[in-house]
């Protein structure tokens, strides 16, 4: 038993960390009113952000999601507006499908597509088996849908795009009507049903990445103003009600964040308990991160309600992102019917 | 124990809702942080004025109707139950008013009552200061005396309807070796006063819901004083612990958001989680126990009880129970929950958003719930205050 | 619309209070180890208690559920250990019956019982409709027991009793078997429905007052201990913790109480919300007493575990009562259906 | 990262389930705070100590089998899987010998740790005192050096296993001058030594779970000094901070109770309120994260890793998970869930109700959880001391 990343693993989240000092201060996602920087997203897939999952003869570097749970992390701890998530998923999607396309021959189009996207160069995105939108469709080049049990890739151009402004302005979502000989079919029946299944647990997998460093920079810039702010003569963390509260978010992230880790991991080795798993993560990662985001506001005070304060940047992101890909009702409703009516009890590991 | 309505109080329900039936818009108003918005709920006050509907429980000289505050209750019940506009006017006629009807000169209720009951003078409070969110009393802005009056020099900040309201109500510091709660006094200032700087701070949806006011030797004659000089705290908080604790928020508003959630749960059939539709029973029955907490609370001042930490536990309820509310059905409503009102998919569900994020701030604003179960703990219970 | 109590229900209540205080102290409850005093009893019977709503023909006061909230309050606050609730429910019911078996003549036997039990030389018990098991049924004359649809008074003499020892000693339990020709039948048919609604509601909405009182109770030692144990140099309770601890226990019980007293109001008047009313106030007194407990249990720390300490007399009593005539749960579940599968969201008043 | 278990731990699991198949008494044994219970749970430790099960992660010369942290989770996983009898040596092999293996000379383990592990000598704890329950450090015993050895003088109380046990380990005051930490030294005391008086204390089930233990003028030898004199405080907390923080509570006793938990929704079928199976999924879930969290822990203690807070943290989140799994499983039964283990009616469910009793107090006892949050707030997020 090792629950421990590897060097490169850890090397490749320092790196898109160092990146997103950088490029993606709050500032910087100030900035990104559309929700997306070309510059930073192909400063990003430069590094591997975007081909970490895509297999290695699309241009891809062949890893799995245990490669990507730090990075992700990260970049909700940057509170990063590029559509990580949905992105990677699209990706790791259609590279599947292309692997067992290969057998039939693949298509030649979804494969420059596959390495455009693994170089940063065009953007993947995927509707949510959970959710009626897609995010970043307006930005995307191609997107992974799903009509009648089977899976298609559609040409942005192809689709008619309603957009649907949310609480995160910048993760821009859309309704999406396309007549069905704009998309190409991928997958159909079985292998559609395990697309499906498979979409739903890695977005909802990399989303509770993402949640888990919000929650973490939200408790870190909640713990900074409060020892700085004063009342009633003296710093407000140091009132006991407020340390409890901001311990109480703490703990919850750090018990959240094995259970990403170990959803990772399910997923990676195809466990039987993959669904069960990923359903706890995301559930335990959307309230952990439902909790920092209340308490970040209550310890801020008028302040974290202003435009001015960065805190928005991570309260908008944790409001959007704990409900989509399934919010932590629905997903602790998958786990108890594993649990109680499937009486699935055993554990992984 | 009676708990039925007089006949007077139930022709005046049907009263209160006929007419609002008539009148309130069909549609809703822009935000009145928003310059065309500001207008429109004047508009509104004005139409409600004229009816005889906005300020009911103010003696009739200065534009009400000397309600009694169940018929006050009742009112808010129907306002909130037909979906009428927010009220632009609320810190005047909430907060101000109750403090000029007991303090203010003649004059002074005369030229500051009736406008603002018309809403074509609009209030926004000055209590906060940078230094001084919940910590009140740790006030810097103060007041010179000078010839005829004053000249005030300091910040306000977390000014609600000062970024297009015309005055504001606060407390500055005039006697300058004073600490804390003393000699402080509580000032009338027109925010066109020269050396009045408005600056609209943008909140999550980008409109300036709060302000921040300068004040740059600004002068503002003696009849703009209310109460005593260097008893502005005092004037401030009087009436904070008599009805103001009471009507803050009255009940009607979390009624309406009841009734809705369950409306929402019931019209959701089996597309609700019975876990929601539990959590949305009992934030109901929450709803319902204010009510009835409020009704008991006017009982007893009508038995001549004094209000005490009554609105203490009135402010973490209410504040708790809006929370949950609103939680509850965004919960229910998925991702759906997070678009704005100005998403087509919204429809009637993009008002669960906004109040979301505005009852959020409830457990801040108007003394951070941890200040008030301080209050309750010390002062209800009488724990000893902290070292 | 007056929310308030006449001066003759505050001044029962006041002299139950004032007897308990004599006859009920913590010493008097620990010796009570039966759960039934006869003497105490007695004296609580003189002053009414035992006959406040049984019929004035059959040596009663005529009186309604409002007459006795507040003296029940006042039991719980005593932790009275004689089955106020289930008494006073059983003869409430009994007495309906017998006024509507008037009309037929009634039974003689069952107007000595009722007579009997208003004076306090007979106790009577009922089984709740939520609960498999009978309170005090060994020291009741008479149970009132329904089957299949029918109500029956039993001699606890033509019973046989199996004990079912709970958490609160004193509150015996008990299974009852008995042979039909044993009872006496009081209500069938469409009365006897209304007679299961009627005991449920008034069982349900006693407990809650006699909760609100334990509740109450378990507050005030704890505030009274916080005051004056110091640890770490100061009293505890004056740090923030243990006051916001014991401050959202008051305002919980502040806020049930109302609920509590419009139940007993829609009871009387046999208002169409009558059952919601009362489901809404019992499931918000068992959710405030337990809140109070554990607090209590907290604040006290490991002393509130001892035999030695009189905590445990209230705690038993919340954790017994907040279960029985329904739990908070099952309470919650009937205002739902009431609320949501009814749409029924007139509210009284 | 690899969540298998290797072939070694994979074989030691089955051996421990085998063993404990084939001895696991097939009724419960009565509690060890009887007379015969005491012993009953000292022939328990007997059995287990025979077959090498009692302390496995010692060194195999003191009765241990040099067994891995991560063996001993395991261990632990399978002995509440199997419901085998509480631990009545529980003080002696978690909190003492930690500190006896550090602290303590050759003579001392040889003396002391062999009967403790065969449940010869079974150990209560000495910390707590009427004046310092929370606040340890308010200690008031002392001991008064005289020839050849010390004398204790004073009070200790809350002693678990004191009513039947045979020593006891505490820290006592040995410089008369010194205050809160400094100042304490650590001894090991026979309880029927001249001078030592036991006295129960009923808990609320009327059993002395707890015992007060009263010293006057009790002699104790130089060799039952454990560590350096005056460093009894360093003693005691050096193991809190290392395994002692993840062995107080194994994520086995949780997970047990997580699946009886599970199993009692799906046996009650339609008759569990779908609120509770949701409430019951939530507790699963966090079962199964204090183990994720424990393997975590220990993959970074074997990496060289310190624990720190993990233990406040740890501690926080078990207290909280056994008092919801228990307060569950009571609601799901309703009344039946008050009735105690005796009752006819209440078969195997009686015990949930001895479990809520019992984890009532985990947010109180090892420090209650306001401590650690404290503790977190100030030491782990950095945040300032109170003033």
């Amino acid at each position: 038993m090792d629950f421990s990343f590897t060097v490169e693993q850890h090397d490749f989240a320092a790196a898109v960390a160092e990146l997103l000092r950088t490029h993606c201060t709050p500032e910087h996602v100030r900035a990104t009113k559309s929700g997306f920087d070309r510059d930073r997203w192909k400063r990003l897939a430069d590094i591997g952000m975007a081909s970490v999952c895509v297999p290695e003869p699309h241009g891809g570097l062949g890893g799995d999601d245990l490669d990507l749970l730090l990075a992700v992390e990260e970049c909700g701890s940057a509170a990063l507006p590029e559509p990580v998530v949905e992105s990677t998923t699209a990706a790791t999607a259609l590279g599947a499908a292309m692997e067992s396309g290969a057998r039939d021959g693949g298509h030649a189009d979804h494969a420059v597509l596959l390495a455009r996207a693994a170089e940063g160069d065009a953007l993947l995105t995927v509707s949510a088996p959970t959710d009626p939108y897609v995010a970043a469709a307006d930005h995307a080049a191609a997107l992974l849908l799903e009509r009648e049990g089977a899976w298609y890739v559609v040409d942005r151009d192809r689709a008619a795009l309603t957009p649907q402004p949310s609480v995160d302005a910048p993760r821009t979502l859309f309704t999406v009507e396309w007549d069905s000989d704009g998309g190409t079919l991928i997958a159909r029946g079985e292998a559609a049903r395990a697309m499906s299944a498979a979409v739903l647990n890695r977005g909802a997998l990399l989303s509770g990445a993402y949640l888990l460093g919000a929650a973490r920079r939200l408790i870190e810039m909640s713990v900074s103003y409060a020892k700085d702010r004063i009342q009633f003569g003296r710093p407000i963390g140091s009132f006991q009600a407020v340390k409890h509260h901001l311990a109480d978010a703490f703990v919850a992230v750090e018990f959240a964040r094995p259970q990403v880790w170990r959803a990772g991991y399910s997923l990676t080795s195809g466990a039987a308990t993959a669904d069960r798993d990923v359903s706890a993560a995301k559930a335990s990662a959307s309230a952990a991160a439902e909790r920092a985001a209340a308490v970040a506001l209550q310890v801020h005070g008028a302040i974290g309600y202003t435009h001015e304060s960065d805190l928005h940047l991570w309260l908008t992101k944790v409001w959007a992102l704990s409900r989509a890909w399934g919010n932590a009702e629905w997903h602790r409703g998958r786990v108890a019917s594993s649990l109680i009516d499937q009486r699935l009890t055993a554990r992984l590991p | 124990m009676d708990l039925s309505f007089t006949p007077s109080e139930r022709e005046f329900r049907a009263e209160v809702r006929a007419w609002l039936a008539a009148n309130v818009p069909p549609e809703p108003l822009p935000s009145f942080d928003t310059a065309e918005g500001f207008r429109r709920h004047q508009d509104w006050e004005a139409l409600l004025a004229d009816a005889g509907w906005s300020v009911i429980t103010w003696p009739t000289e200065y534009g009400g109707r000397d309600a009694s505050l169940m018929e006050w209750l009742v009112f808010e019940e129907e306002y909130y139950r037909a979906g009428a506009p927010a009220r632009v006017s609320q810190n005047g006629i909430f907060l101000l008013a109750p403090s000029l009807l007991e303090f203010g000169t003649e004059e002074q209720k005369r030229r500051f009552l009736p406008p603002m009951g018309r809403g074509e003078e609009i209030w926004a409070q000055g209590w906060s200061e940078p230094e001084a969110g919940s910590d009140l009393a740790n006030i810097r802005s103060r007041a010179e005396r000078v010839t005829g009056g004053w000249r005030l020099t300091g910040q306000k900040i977390w000014s609600s309807r000062a970024a297009f309201g015309h005055w504001l109500f606060g407390i500055f510091r005039t006697d300058p070796d004073s600490r804390r709660h003393r000699g402080l006094t509580y000032f009338l200032v027109p925010l066109d006063a020269p050396g009045v700087t408005v600056r609209g701070i943008p909140q999550l949806d980008g409109l300036p819901g709060f302000a921040e006011v300068f004040f740059d030797d600004v002068f503002v004659p003696d009849d703009q004083v209310l109460g005593e000089v260097g008893r502005g705290w005092y004037v401030a908080m009087s009436t904070t612990g008599s009805e103001r604790g009471l009507t803050l928020r009255s009940p009607g508003r979390f009624l309406a958001t009841a009734d809705r959630l369950a409306a929402l749960v019931s019209d959701l059939g089996d597309g609700a989680a019975p876990t929601l539709r539990d959590r949305a029973a009992q934030a109901w029955i929450d709803a319902d126990a204010y009510r009835l907490y409020t009704f008991h609370t006017e009982s007893r001042m009508r038995a001549g009880a004094q209000i005490g930490a009554e609105s203490s536990a009135n402010k973490i309820f209410w504040s708790e129970l809006d929370r949950a509310l609103h939680r509850i059905a965004l919960d229910l409503l998925g991702t759906r929950g997070t678009l704005t009102a100005q998403a087509p998919d919204a429809a009637e569900y993009g008002r669960w958003l906004d109040g979301f994020l505005f009852a959020l701030a409830g457990p801040i604003y108007g003394g951070t719930n941890e200040i008030q179960r301080n209050i309750i703990a010390e002062r209800v219970l009488g724990l000893p205050k902290e070292a």
